[in-house]
């Protein structure tokens, strides 16, 4: 049983994993920025260590120092949460070397499905579709042409190290090829430090699914189903639910049979992502694995009823997996939104600063994982989301109607936010019938959003809301009496009667 | 108390004034005479009801010109006493050199020009990053670089401004 | 479909009710008094009518005011949510009159199942165990003496229209029984306006386990598996989970099944309770029938995955059940707390009055159905609770583990509250082992409550945090140095070192 | 700054002062030199770290006592200036008629007696209602009613005196 785990990241997923510490009598060591010293992981942890300044190269990403502070608080091991050190195998080496649990993968499986070429000659072994195309970096234009001359057009260049999008090209003709093999190749070197890409066929509309696996240091391993992430806007997911819509139980198994497969013949153990394209014919194709826990692993938690947090501690202790496949079964529809402090109406420009107000929902069937509060101000240094607002329900039409309920309770004044952006998505037909792929989002926002239903003609609720601050300011004047007694009347008849409901 | 309030892109003209009771205000919208109940549950979330019909508003009073959010809708509006000063320098309509704000807070990433030197319209001119996003702020017309207001590595608040352009 | 329904209650249980209308698109009519203006149920429904003053007679309690609210408000259906006028047969009988929809079992199936000496009827008519005793009113001591010695002391006296343990009194020797027939009939008469009361066999040391059941208007019925609310005081319950550590999938089913027969027998619809008393050899009989939404009803949804609110809205709508008994799986573990303002520390008083700090907690697996915020006055006029928190784990210790996790994070300020109860209460060996019945709380509140572990030295921390409060104050004086250099020396080198982990 | 604490049943003497940058302090307390971070998230809100061990301190000033929930601990406690007169005034020890004292607030449900009145000990003086439940404060000792603050309908706050019994 571990004393006391350092969790090596902010924001709401350090709340998360300090919880299930909590959960299960662990000490939970929270380190900081100086940007963060009054973050909620802090407010919340047992202990709390300064790492640096606010940029994340001279804080979070400092392996060495979350290491050393390990070590001085008595730490038996590390959660790296997502982001930052979570995908670093050289950072999970030094904690093994250091006799510190890395709550994840062993390095060696870091390593062995990190790289995205090195996965996909894995997925081989474990004998599992994957996308036409390359298994090792091309080594020049001319391997380039032959090979996307093999596969066919068109073809999506990828950086090997990639992420996020970055070195990332589709070509849909040769002639197209040599400038994106220059650009995708000087782009992967500038982001990873490493220049690698490979070619592989592009699938037309496609849907983003997931498989979440857990495995143990025991050679057990399980799939806990999929999840739909197939809306997104520059490569990042903005809603992710579970189940897919489209995932029937033969399709689910047999992804979640090629995910283990996967998981096992690399050596993999703790909970990790192998991510599909789905294609319209309900084929599907290796993308690449997240040797993580991942932000959208609540929608799985939701509808599986188990906690992933809980479980990678577990399995970093080396207890067996306490269930087999047999025993999962999901239930319900779960649905995610990303909150974001960012613009809609603006380019999606960020929005850092000070949250002057914020209402939270509540009630049946809303989870929130949180790192913000009222006063809080959001750095500029991280990235932009807020926090993870979570819809349970038993089918699919009430948890976006659930998720429309949460997000008409929530207000987040003071900065900008995307709230606006779920409550035009969760209302638009193609989304609400699921007919979603990856790049649903971005056709959806190149249309003029809609006009809110009651938002044409401004109705005097919102003009008199705002007079009645103006004549709350203690500023305002003692104000003279503004209308002659007739125009009053009804009114004061209306109230004399009670309750005054409308006729 | 007499206010004129933009708000969803008209303007309307508010008297109000406080009613019988804590919290009644009975106020002359346009002519119209309408009755409210609010009530302040916390500082800047009130509660109003009008003829039966709820309402949470919840104001966010920090920008320039100030936002409610009414229900699930975020509404900008601005007040004026039309007697005031800044009424009326805003009627006045603006003239002169181009000034180029931060669309964004955030941390200074490059500048792109000198003080002094000559821009074409949309030349690029300063570099904005926030959560790991870089903004350019362009120059909106063909001038000389009056003013530079910030240097690599200053922090910006939105709306500051950086430059200015002649 | 209802267009709008008018919510007939008061704090979290009208703000649940409102939340499930939001969902399905169902106008929420809310009403208040002149305590609540304030209250969120108001802030949050779609129009909002005053009722009258503070007391709930002269508001919650007002039939007539509240079916004419709804006649001029257009509100096609009632909710009334529990308490109040939730178990009122004439006012649900006035609602049908009026053609407008209680949302509840028909006034007549309310009239069958409220009088316990009429539900014992029902009882024997659906051929279900219930304690040995009379099933009519006591016409005369001499009538009391020999019921109860045909069926033997110790006894219980019973007020037919009972609850809340008024008009109930134990009765252990012959001797006894004249003094507590008495005083029995008159306190009943006092509270209930009828003094008939009953007798039957003490069950010693019994759990109160109940049965919830769901019946729609075309003669389905299902239950949805049991909850535990053995931890009470006063006849008030205080702790509530589902499922019971004791009861096994066979006691489930015939609890379940006696339940559903009963209420078919009696003509009843809508969503019900059916209490029973379960004693240590496992036998269980048949205790009231709460004709109405509970409000424990969250930790069944929790374990079966459904919305119950939503249910009741669907059944009184008049549509079918949409599953059957087969398609009902429970799955893990719920619990809820009843936080209410009172001291337990001080006899458990009352504590209305401004909350002046209020810090909320959320996460994985918790819950809050709350009907309170940070400046809001709880009321003198209406019953203490002020917020559920509920847990959902895989296991019930995850549940508890969960809870007490969750009461870590919750602060409330300005009022007292019952939060130090429940830590206390998770924490102790006989509740962690599900040893409890209706009595085992007030047993625990007998003795000493424990010291808090790290209570029994205040350390530093709170001294210099009253002391950091006091010299933040405006007012405090700008402060000399108050200690010689070479106090501060070592600590000086300490935080010269960085983050200062300790060694 | 030096403040005599009461806390946890024990008196502790509080040296404080504000250390080299904004949140950091420097405390004595009872001659023990001790550092602390200490940052107000909101009002009343405080994160404080000591040594690395982190604390969220929450303070709960309006009742005549303040108190602090330290984690989940509440811990009411009393500062004083050991110059005040509160102070001199406090341990000088009070002695003469008993007052009787609102338990809880609510609302006069009844009042037992007259002024003028002669009480015996434990005898009911007056019963305030909150919540559904009637509280009955009776009197410490047998006298007199010299003093009733109180009648039926009155609203009370914890801590009212409702009658003085010599």
């Amino acid at each position: 049983m571990f004393q006391r785990i350092l969790i090596a990241n902010r924001g709401e997923i350090a709340l998360r994993i300090l919880r299930a510490c909590r959960e299960l009598g662990i000490g939970a060591v929270a380190v900081y920025s100086d940007a963060d010293r009054a973050a909620p992981h802090v407010l919340e942890s047992d202990e709390a260590y300064r790492l640096g300044p606010a940029p994340a190269v001279d804080s979070y990403l400092r392996g060495d120092l979350i290491l050393d502070i390990a070590r001085r608080s008595g730490a038996d091991a590390i959660h790296p949460g997502y982001g930052f050190l979570s995908e670093n195998a050289a950072f999970a080496q030094a904690c093994e070397q250091s006799g510190i649990k890395f709550i994840g993968p062993p390095s060696s499986a870091m390593r062995a499905l990190g790289s995205k070429t090195l996965a996909r000659q894995a997925a081989d072994r474990a004998g599992m579709p994957r996308t036409p195309g390359s298994v090792h970096g091309l080594a020049s234009l001319d391997e380039a042409r032959s090979v996307a001359a093999s596969i066919g057009y068109p073809v999506m260049l990828k950086a090997a190290a990639g992420g996020g999008g970055k070195g990332m090209r589709a070509v849909s003709r040769p002639e197209d090829l040599p400038s994106a093999f220059d650009s995708a190749r000087s782009e992967a070197e500038r982001a990873f430090g490493s220049g690698e890409v490979y070619l592989e066929k592009l699938i037309e509309r496609p849907r983003h699914v997931e498989i979440q696996i857990l495995a143990d240091e025991h050679g057990h391993c399980v799939s806990l189903g999929e999840r739909e992430c197939s809306v997104q806007r520059r490569h990042q997911k903005v809603i992710e639910e579970a189940p897919s819509a489209v995932v029937g139980p033969d399709l689910r198994r047999r992804m979640g049979e090629a995910a283990v497969r996967l998981a096992l013949t690399a050596g993999y153990t703790n909970a990790g992502t192998v991510e599909f394209l789905l294609d319209e014919d309900q084929n599907f194709y290796f993308l690449e694995v997240n040797t993580r826990l991942q932000v959208e692993h609540p929608v799985t938690e939701l509808v599986t009823g188990l906690d992933l947090v809980h479980l990678q501690i577990r399995i970093a202790q080396g207890e067996p997996l306490p269930f087999t496949q047999q025993d999962i079964h999901l239930r319900g529809h779960a649905m995610e939104c990303r909150i974001y402090a960012e613009d809609p109406d603006n380019g999606f420009l960020p929005s850092p600063g000070r949250i002057t107000r914020l209402l939270q929902p509540g009630g049946p069937g809303i989870r929130e994982d949180c790192g913000i509060y009222e006063g809080w101000v959001v750095p500029m240094d991280y990235d932009p989301m807020l926090s993870k607002l979570i819809a349970y329900a038993p089918t699919r039409e009430l948890a976006i109607a659930r998720l429309l309920r949460a997000l008409d309770e929530y207000v987040i004044g003071g900065i900008r936010s995307n709230l606006g952006l779920f409550r035009r998505l969760l209302r638009d037909p193609d989304f609400r019938a699921a007919r979603i792929d990856t790049g649903y989002l971005d056709r959806l926002l190149a249309q003029p959003a809609p006009l809110h239903p009651s938002s044409a003609a401004p109705d005097n609720a919102a003009a008199i809301a705002a007079a009645v601050f103006e004549a709350m300011k203690p500023s305002a004047a003692p104000s003279a009496s503004v209308a002659p007694a007739s125009a009053w009347k009804s009114a004061a008849r209306r109230e004399a009667t009670g309750g005054a409901p409308r006729a | 108390m007499k206010l004129e309030i933009e708000i969803g892109g008209q303007t309307r003209e508010v008297a109000i004034e406080a009613g019988e009771a804590p919290g009644l205000w009975r106020a002359l919208i346009d002519g119209e005479a309408v009755e409210a109940d609010a009530r302040l549950l916390r500082p800047g979330v009130l509660s109003l009801l009008i003829d039966g019909c709820s309402h949470r508003v919840v104001l966010d009073a920090d920008s320039a010109d100030p936002t409610l959010h009414l229900g699930a809708r975020r509404i900008p509006y601005t007040v004026e006493d039309p007697r005031s000063l800044r009424f009326r320098r805003r009627h006045a309509g603006a003239e002169g050199p181009a000034v180029i704000k931060a669309s964004m807070p955030g941390r200074v990433a490059r500048v792109l020009v000198e003080k002094g030197q000559a821009v074409a319209a949309h030349q690029g001119v300063v570099v904005i990053e926030a959560m790991k996003m870089q903004n350019e702020l362009k120059s909106p017309k063909e001038g000389r670089v009056a003013d530079l207001r910030v240097a690599p590595g200053d922090t910006v608040a939105s709306g500051d401004v950086l430059a200015v352009i002649e």
